[in-house]
């Protein structure tokens, strides 16, 4: 079987991929799709160290991907209503221009 | 207790008063101040007089009658010092001669002070002086004897002084004072070490421990300092030179002649009988310490004794000299004052306290004549004090001569008539029987002759020949009213009564008849005419009387017989001719120069230590307290630079900084959201790095 | 080797019209080593793909028809007997048409809408059980495979839509894709309560659950449950839903917005669609069948001789009829009444429909006799009562009033 | 058997990285969709079917569906401006960063590759039991937060036009129609090049 590493390499370049997009890309949901990508990467990461790790039985591997996504999915329901609602304020989802502090 | 003795601070009291009184009131009441001084001086004449009386009858004992009155003073931690006076013959016989004479010189000084504009304060001058000579007389401790004592120099300085617009006189009254002072120095070391040994100052004490009493001397005198010297000898070195000074001996001499500056009064009342006088009665006073035996104590050393006598000889000898080569009258009396003091040492050192205070007691009286004659004289002679410019003042003053003449002839000893004969004869039989050495007799002797020599000199120069006064100075116009003229009668009595006492006091203390030594001692001595013929004595007076003769034979043989012309005409004894008595003469005309040694010595060695000093002062100190000054300038230059620099401008960097931090931090809240997650991501590669070095490296 | 091949074809033939189980082994025996795995994909994929197509067609036909009959009218007669080649003159119509593609559509995109939508239904059919042994895949979490490709689904759906840039068709698929997510939420939940119930994601499981009888006659299957009947109907309403059929077709329907995200396609990608539509609702109604019908057991003790695909495949064309009946009968619903009658009755009826099973679950352990009828009185008054309630208050005001028409904001 | 791992990982990867660099938001959306089936594949080679079908369930069939909404609503599919944020060249070198300091931690770790062990199959059953009760409470909170969520979310995305509409309707009935929001209702969608 393919070795761990490959699965680790693979999930850390995902995730540099997700933190590329999230940092370079001006629109939010860009961004929110990056954050979204860097967790799955998490993700897989969890279930490759479940796979290859000392006992498979604990499937705590499982579980925790389970609730990740479960988490990561409602975050990203509110991530989207907020750049919505950011939206309807700024008129415009560029991050560059969204950046006043005041409330 | 007596009254007398209760009441014996009432002598010294009355004239203190009459002087406080006179410099309280504003203006100077002339009658009022001459009144107040002679009338207290009366009373405490009247009053020493019964003192005498009552010294007079001693107990059947025969033991001289000593009564003490001690009172506390204060108290200085454990023990109280204490302060007393005491009633003895010594004591009583000093009071009267005190008295009487400074009566006397009061009497006197109405009339020679008449034309002074500061009579009343010379008049409360005078009265301090006698309360303070009366304090030394009747004090039972050393500390009240100190405390007069220096009341007395204290005034001797004022009289001195008293002109003080002459510049002379106010040197001569500051150099008395401070050679005076020197002595007392020394004398209150003495003090000092007496009251470590005996812790007490008393002389006499009812209870028998005072200073100079059995029990106490008994115990100094096994006591020896680390030099093996006996603490008394010590004790009474320090002291006779507390008296040397007052009494002028050798080496502290010199103020007395230039005291003469002051009125004739004052140097009769104080540079005769009183003050020069408190010396030897201080040597008398504490004789007990010189030499222990007399109190009875066995083992005292008499080694300071020795030393008296010779300072003595040495000073009669010394002053003698110098007084031959004088040409003013009262300096020629005060060398030979100080000659006599010397012979009242020389006395002490060796016949005991008996010799020396006759010899005061005669010296007092015909000395005071001799000064106040002199005074008539100078007063008469218009203020003339040269005696090159006097000559034949008999002619026109025949008392003062006459007065002047037997004051002579005490002085230089002419035999059975006159005290001073008796008195110097006493000292040197004693000096004779002198076991220690013979030489102070043969001193003695020389100073006799010189002594007879320089009087008889003196005369023929004042009252010989024809009058020198003012001829060659103002030319011919005046000369009638240069002439001089008698002194007024207030002038001559005192002379006359002390005339009859120069001659009268002589009878008293002869061999023949030593009442006074009886009385001074309290030991019964052989009286009788046949005491003039035992063999000793009769060798001494026949010597003393050979002596005086050769005195007054050569003194006619230079002056008498050819007398003196011309006042500017060198002396007799300058001799152009013959070098080595010129240059003798000229020698003892400059006081053998012990001034101008004292000058090149003590006096420059002390001008040196001024300029040392002030230098010192100047270069040393003065540069540390500027070095400090500028250090401390310097300190606050540093302060305020490193304050300006440091703080001010640190205290800005590091606003700035703060500033500057402020606004990269600020920097980093832009609000872009992807800068954050930017520096999310740094710091996760950052911490991973540390965890996989960290891990790796543990 | 070849005619070990023909003689495995055979026997295999043979053993899946008889029910036997293992019907691949022997045919897979005389293969060789490697290409055995890809010979066993095949077989197994290939019977689904031939006869779900031909369903559809035969069930476009039968659904002309029987509208026509509801009308009254007679449907499609002209090509063959009583048109029964309507639908391959359908097919070869649609094959033949011209694919016209928009001009500023996104062409990547618009190409593989259609692609992305069948694939998924296809895959759907991956764990049904149509019969004993004709499972193709046994998956241990069947149901969740078979949610998640449907899900999928509607990501094409939105792709089509977007990518003919064109209003009419973007508003439709939105329309389509917000009626399918609210749709989905009460189909999965009604299927939560069969799982809960079984015990097990897997079909095959839930199917073994439902075989036996009760009092002889009656099959064990989940639909004589008083929650088992109710999720039934709302698993139906919900998959008509899914599959935007009749009540529910809004987007695409001809009175409305032209044909929704389809109106840009012609030609074999809208044959495709109208593929994938069908199987969309084959898939959902075989899955109707495993989890309330008893999947392909049969419904009498004694009818059990026949094979068991069989009956899964009556099972499925009743579902079928019954859609098409309700196409035929039901008024279209407008978007806010769909959305409001998802979220606002199907949503809380599912939910309570869970809440129903448990205590069906949990009063099985009553002892005393008349139990079950007992316990089949309480859960259906539970879920009766609510229902009454609960669909008065939501058209309460409409019954007594005027009816007043409001645009939808 | 890693031929299949490297196409699926190579599909992942291709399409992460169309997902962050295309220009159209769309196109974005849809590749990220495919990465997440990618994932899926990978979770599904990896042994766990359970958490395979849900990802995709819950990541192509909700989370994508929500991101493509969430594009249209905001109008922002037009490529006007440019595709990249200011400071893009800091947020590469970061990432790369990030992915050197990550790579170099796999590399040294010093996990022994060893042979897989048997391949376990958990079963659902084996997931329910676990989640029923090592897992009750995180389940139990992670409902909570999901309807938390739910509900946030709606409020949150349609606060202004509800507000908007109840005081206008405060007013008076009669002229809902043409006192319509202010705002403007959200426009159609229609991306037109």
């Amino acid at each position: 079987m393919t070795p761990l590493p490959a699965y680790l390499l693979l999930s850390s370049l995902l995730f540099s991929i997700g933190l590329a997009g999230a940092l370079t890309r001006r629109n939010a949901i860009l961004v929110l799709l990056g954050i979204e990508l860097m967790l799955n990467a998490a993700n897989l990461n969890f279930i490759a160290f479940w796979r290859y790790g000392m006992e498979p039985e604990a499937i705590t591997g499982i579980m925790f991907v389970i609730f990740s996504i479960a988490v990561a999915a409602a975050e990203a329901a509110v991530g989207l209503a907020l750049i919505i609602s950011i939206y309807r304020h700024y008129k415009t989802v560029n991050l560059d221009k969204v950046d006043e502090l005041k409330g | 207790m007596p009254w007398i003795v209760q009441n014996l601070w009432l002598i010294p009291a009355l004239p203190l008063a009459a002087a406080a009184a006179i410099a309280v009131t504003k203006r100077p009441h002339r009658r009022f101040a001459a009144a107040m001084t002679i009338g207290t001086m009366a009373f405490s004449f009247l009053l020493a007089l019964c003192a005498f009386a009552h010294t007079l009858n001693r107990g059947a004992t025969g033991e001289i009658t000593r009564q003490v009155f001690n009172f506390d003073w204060f108290q200085m931690g454990g023990d109280t010092v204490q302060l007393g006076w005491v009633l003895d013959p010594l004591t009583a016989v000093m009071l009267v001669m005190v008295s009487f004479v400074s009566l006397l010189i009061f009497i006197y000084s109405t009339g020679y002070m008449a034309h002074d504009g500061n009579f009343t304060r010379f008049f409360c001058f005078l009265s301090l002086f006698a309360a303070a000579m009366l304090g030394v007389v009747i004090a039972n401790s050393l500390l009240l004897f100190f405390i007069c004592w220096e009341l007395v120099g204290l005034s001797s300085y004022l009289l001195i002084g008293f002109w003080y617009h002459k510049p002379s006189a106010a040197a001569a009254a500051k150099k008395a004072f401070i050679t005076t002072r020197i002595g007392d120095v020394v004398f209150f070391l003495g003090m000092l070490w007496l009251y470590s040994q005996a812790h007490t100052l008393l002389f006499y004490d009812n209870a028998g421990n005072g200073c100079l009493e059995n029990s106490t001397l008994s115990r100094m005198v096994g006591l020896t300092t680390t030099g093996g010297m006996m603490v008394t000898t010590g004790i009474g070195l320090l002291i006779f030179c507390g008296a040397a000074g007052k009494s002028g001996q050798v080496p502290l001499h010199v103020w007395l002649p230039d005291a003469m500056e002051g009125p004739t009064p004052v140097s009769a009342l104080i540079h005769a009988a009183t003050m020069v006088a408190a010396g030897v009665f201080l040597i008398a006073r504490v004789y007990p310490i010189l030499d222990p035996g007399v109190a009875g104590v066995t083992g005292g050393s008499t080694a300071a004794l020795t030393v008296v006598a010779w300072v003595g000889a040495v000073t009669a000898v010394f002053a003698a000299c110098i007084a031959v080569a004088q040409t003013d009258i009262k300096r020629i009396l005060a060398y030979s004052t100080v000659s006599q003091l010397g012979f009242m040492m020389l006395g002490l050192g060796v016949g005991g306290v008996a010799v020396g205070m006759f010899h005061l007691i005669t010296h007092a009286f015909f000395k005071a004549l001799l000064f106040l004659g002199a005074g008539s004289v100078i007063h008469g002679c218009h203020e003339e004090q040269d005696i090159r410019k006097m000559g034949g003042v008999r002619k026109y003053m025949p008392v003062t001569f006459a007065a002047y003449a037997v004051g002579m002839m005490a002085l230089s000893g002419v035999p059975i008539f006159f005290s001073g004969f008796w008195s110097k004869d006493e000292i040197l039989h004693a000096a004779h029987r002198w076991p220690v050495s013979s030489v102070p007799f043969y001193l003695g002797v020389f100073g006799a002759l010189l002594t007879a020599f320089y009087m008889t000199r003196q005369m023929f120069y004042v009252f010989a020949g024809t009058n020198r006064g003012g001829s060659e100075a103002h030319g011919e116009h005046a000369g009638h009213a240069h002439e001089p003229h008698e002194s007024p009668a207030v002038m001559t009595i005192p002379l006359v009564i002390l005339a009859v006492f120069a001659v009268v006091l002589g009878f008293f203390g002869t061999p023949a008849w030593p009442w006074f030594q009886n009385y001074l001692t309290g030991e019964h001595a052989a009286s009788g005419l046949g005491e003039l013929f035992r063999p000793d004595i009769l060798f001494t007076l026949s010597l003393s009387t050979a002596v005086v003769a050769a005195g007054l034979w050569l003194g006619w043989r230079l002056y008498g017989r050819d007398p003196i012309q011309p006042a500017g005409e060198p002396d007799v004894l300058e001799r152009p001719d013959h070098p080595v008595m010129h240059d003798v003469f000229t020698w003892l005309k400059h006081k053998l120069y012990v001034d101008e040694l004292y000058e090149a010595t003590i006096i420059r060695f002390n001008a040196w230590c001024a300029r040392a000093c002030s230098g010192l002062d100047q270069y040393c100190w003065n540069s540390l307290v500027m070095l400090a000054g500028y250090l401390v300038v310097g300190l606050s230059w540093v302060n305020r630079a490193f304050d300006e620099f440091v703080i001010n401008l640190g205290f800005d960097a590091g606003c700035g900084g703060v500033g500057l931090g402020g606004r990269l931090l600020s920097r980093l809240q832009t609000g872009r959201v992807q800068d954050y997650l930017r520096v999310i991501g740094v710091a996760l590669a950052a911490l991973a790095l540390f965890l996989m070095w960290g891990c790796s490296a543990s | 080797m070849i005619i070990a091949l023909l003689k495995g074809l055979f026997l295999m033939i043979w053993k899946v019209l008889g029910d036997q189980p293992d019907p691949k082994a022997d045919f897979l025996a005389a293969l060789p080593e490697a290409l055995r795995v890809l010979a066993s994909v095949v077989l197994s994929v290939v019977p689904i793909m031939v006869t779900f197509p031909l369903l559809f067609a035969i069930t476009t036909l039968l659904e002309r028809k029987g509208l026509g009959r509801i009308q009254n009218r007679l449907g499609p007669n002209r090509v063959g007997p009583c048109g029964i080649f309507q639908p391959i003159a359908d097919g070869l119509k649609m094959i033949t048409k011209e694919d016209i593609v928009p001009r500023n559509a996104d062409q990547l995109v618009h190409f593989l809408a259609p692609i992305a939508l069948v694939i998924p239904t296809f895959l759907a059919y991956a764990v049904l059980p149509f019969g004993r042994h004709l499972v193709p895949i046994n998956l241990d979490a069947g149901i969740l495979f078979f949610f998640a490709v449907g899900a999928s689904t509607e990501l094409s759906v939105f792709m089509a839509g977007w990518s003919s840039r064109n209003k009419y068709s973007l508003l439709g698929a939105m329309r389509a894709i917000a009626q399918m997510i609210s749709y989905e939420i009460p189909l999965i939940i009604s299927t939560v309560t069969v799982i809960m119930l079984a015990g097990s994601l897997s079909l095959v499981d839930i199917v073994a659950k439902q075989t036996g009888f009760v009092g002889g006659i009656l099959p064990h299957w989940n639909v004589f449950t008083p929650w088992g009947f109710a999720g039934f109907v709302m698993f139906l309403i919900a998959s008509l839903a899914e599959s935007n059929r009749s009540p529910f077709d809004l987007p695409e329907a001809e009175s409305e917005i032209i044909a929704g995200h389809l109106t840009e396609y012609s030609g074999f990608k809208y044959a495709l669609f109208f593929l994938a539509e069908y199987l969309g609702m084959f898939a959902v109604s075989g899955l109707a069948v495993t989890l309330f019908l008893g999947g392909w057991s049969a419904p009498l003790p004694y009818l059990d001789w026949m094979p068991t695909y069989v009956w899964f495949m009556a099972k499925l064309m009743a579902i079928v009829c019954l859609f098409i009946w309700i196409r035929g009968t039901l008024p279209r619903l407008r978007v806010d009444q769909l959305l409001n009658f998802a979220w606002k009755f199907m949503l809380p009826m599912s939910l309570l429909n869970l809440v129903v099973a448990a205590i069906w679950h949990f009063t099985s352990v009553w002892s005393f006799p008349g139990e079950l009828a007992a316990r089949w009185l309480l859960c259906a008054a539970m879920i009766a009562i609510p229902y009454v309630w609960l669909g008065r208050a939501l058209s309460g005001d409409k019954k007594s009033t005027l009816r007043i028409y409001r645009f939808a904001d | 058997m890693n031929l299949t791992f490297a196409i699926l990982a190579a599909l992942t990867v291709v399409s992460a990285i169309a997902a962050m660099s295309l220009r159209n938001l769309v196109h974005c959306a849809l590749c990220v969709a495919v990465t997440f089936g990618g994932l899926a594949a990978l979770y599904l080679k990896l042994g766990a079917p359970f958490v395979g079908w849900a990802q995709v369930l819950i990541y192509v069939g909700a989370v994508a569906i929500l991101i493509v909404f969430a594009i249209l609503l905001t109008r922002s599919d037009a490529p006007a401006q440019p595709v990249v944020s200011k400071s893009w060249v800091a947020g590469i070198a970061v990432a790369l960063l990030v992915f050197g300091v990550l790579t170099r931690a796999v590399m040294t770790s010093e996990i022994t590759i060893q042979q897989p062990p048997a391949k376990p199959e958990p079963t659902v059953l084996k997931i329910g039991t676990e989640l029923m009760t090592r897992y009750v409470l995180p389940l139990e909170a992670t409902g909570l937060l999901l309807t938390a969520a739910t509900i946030g979310a709606v409020i949150i995305a349609l606060q202004e036009p509800v507000s908007k509409r109840k005081n206008v309707a405060g007013s008076s009935n009669t002229e809902q129609a043409g006192g319509a929001s202010p705002a403007p209702n959200p426009p159609i969608p229609g991306g037109h090049v």
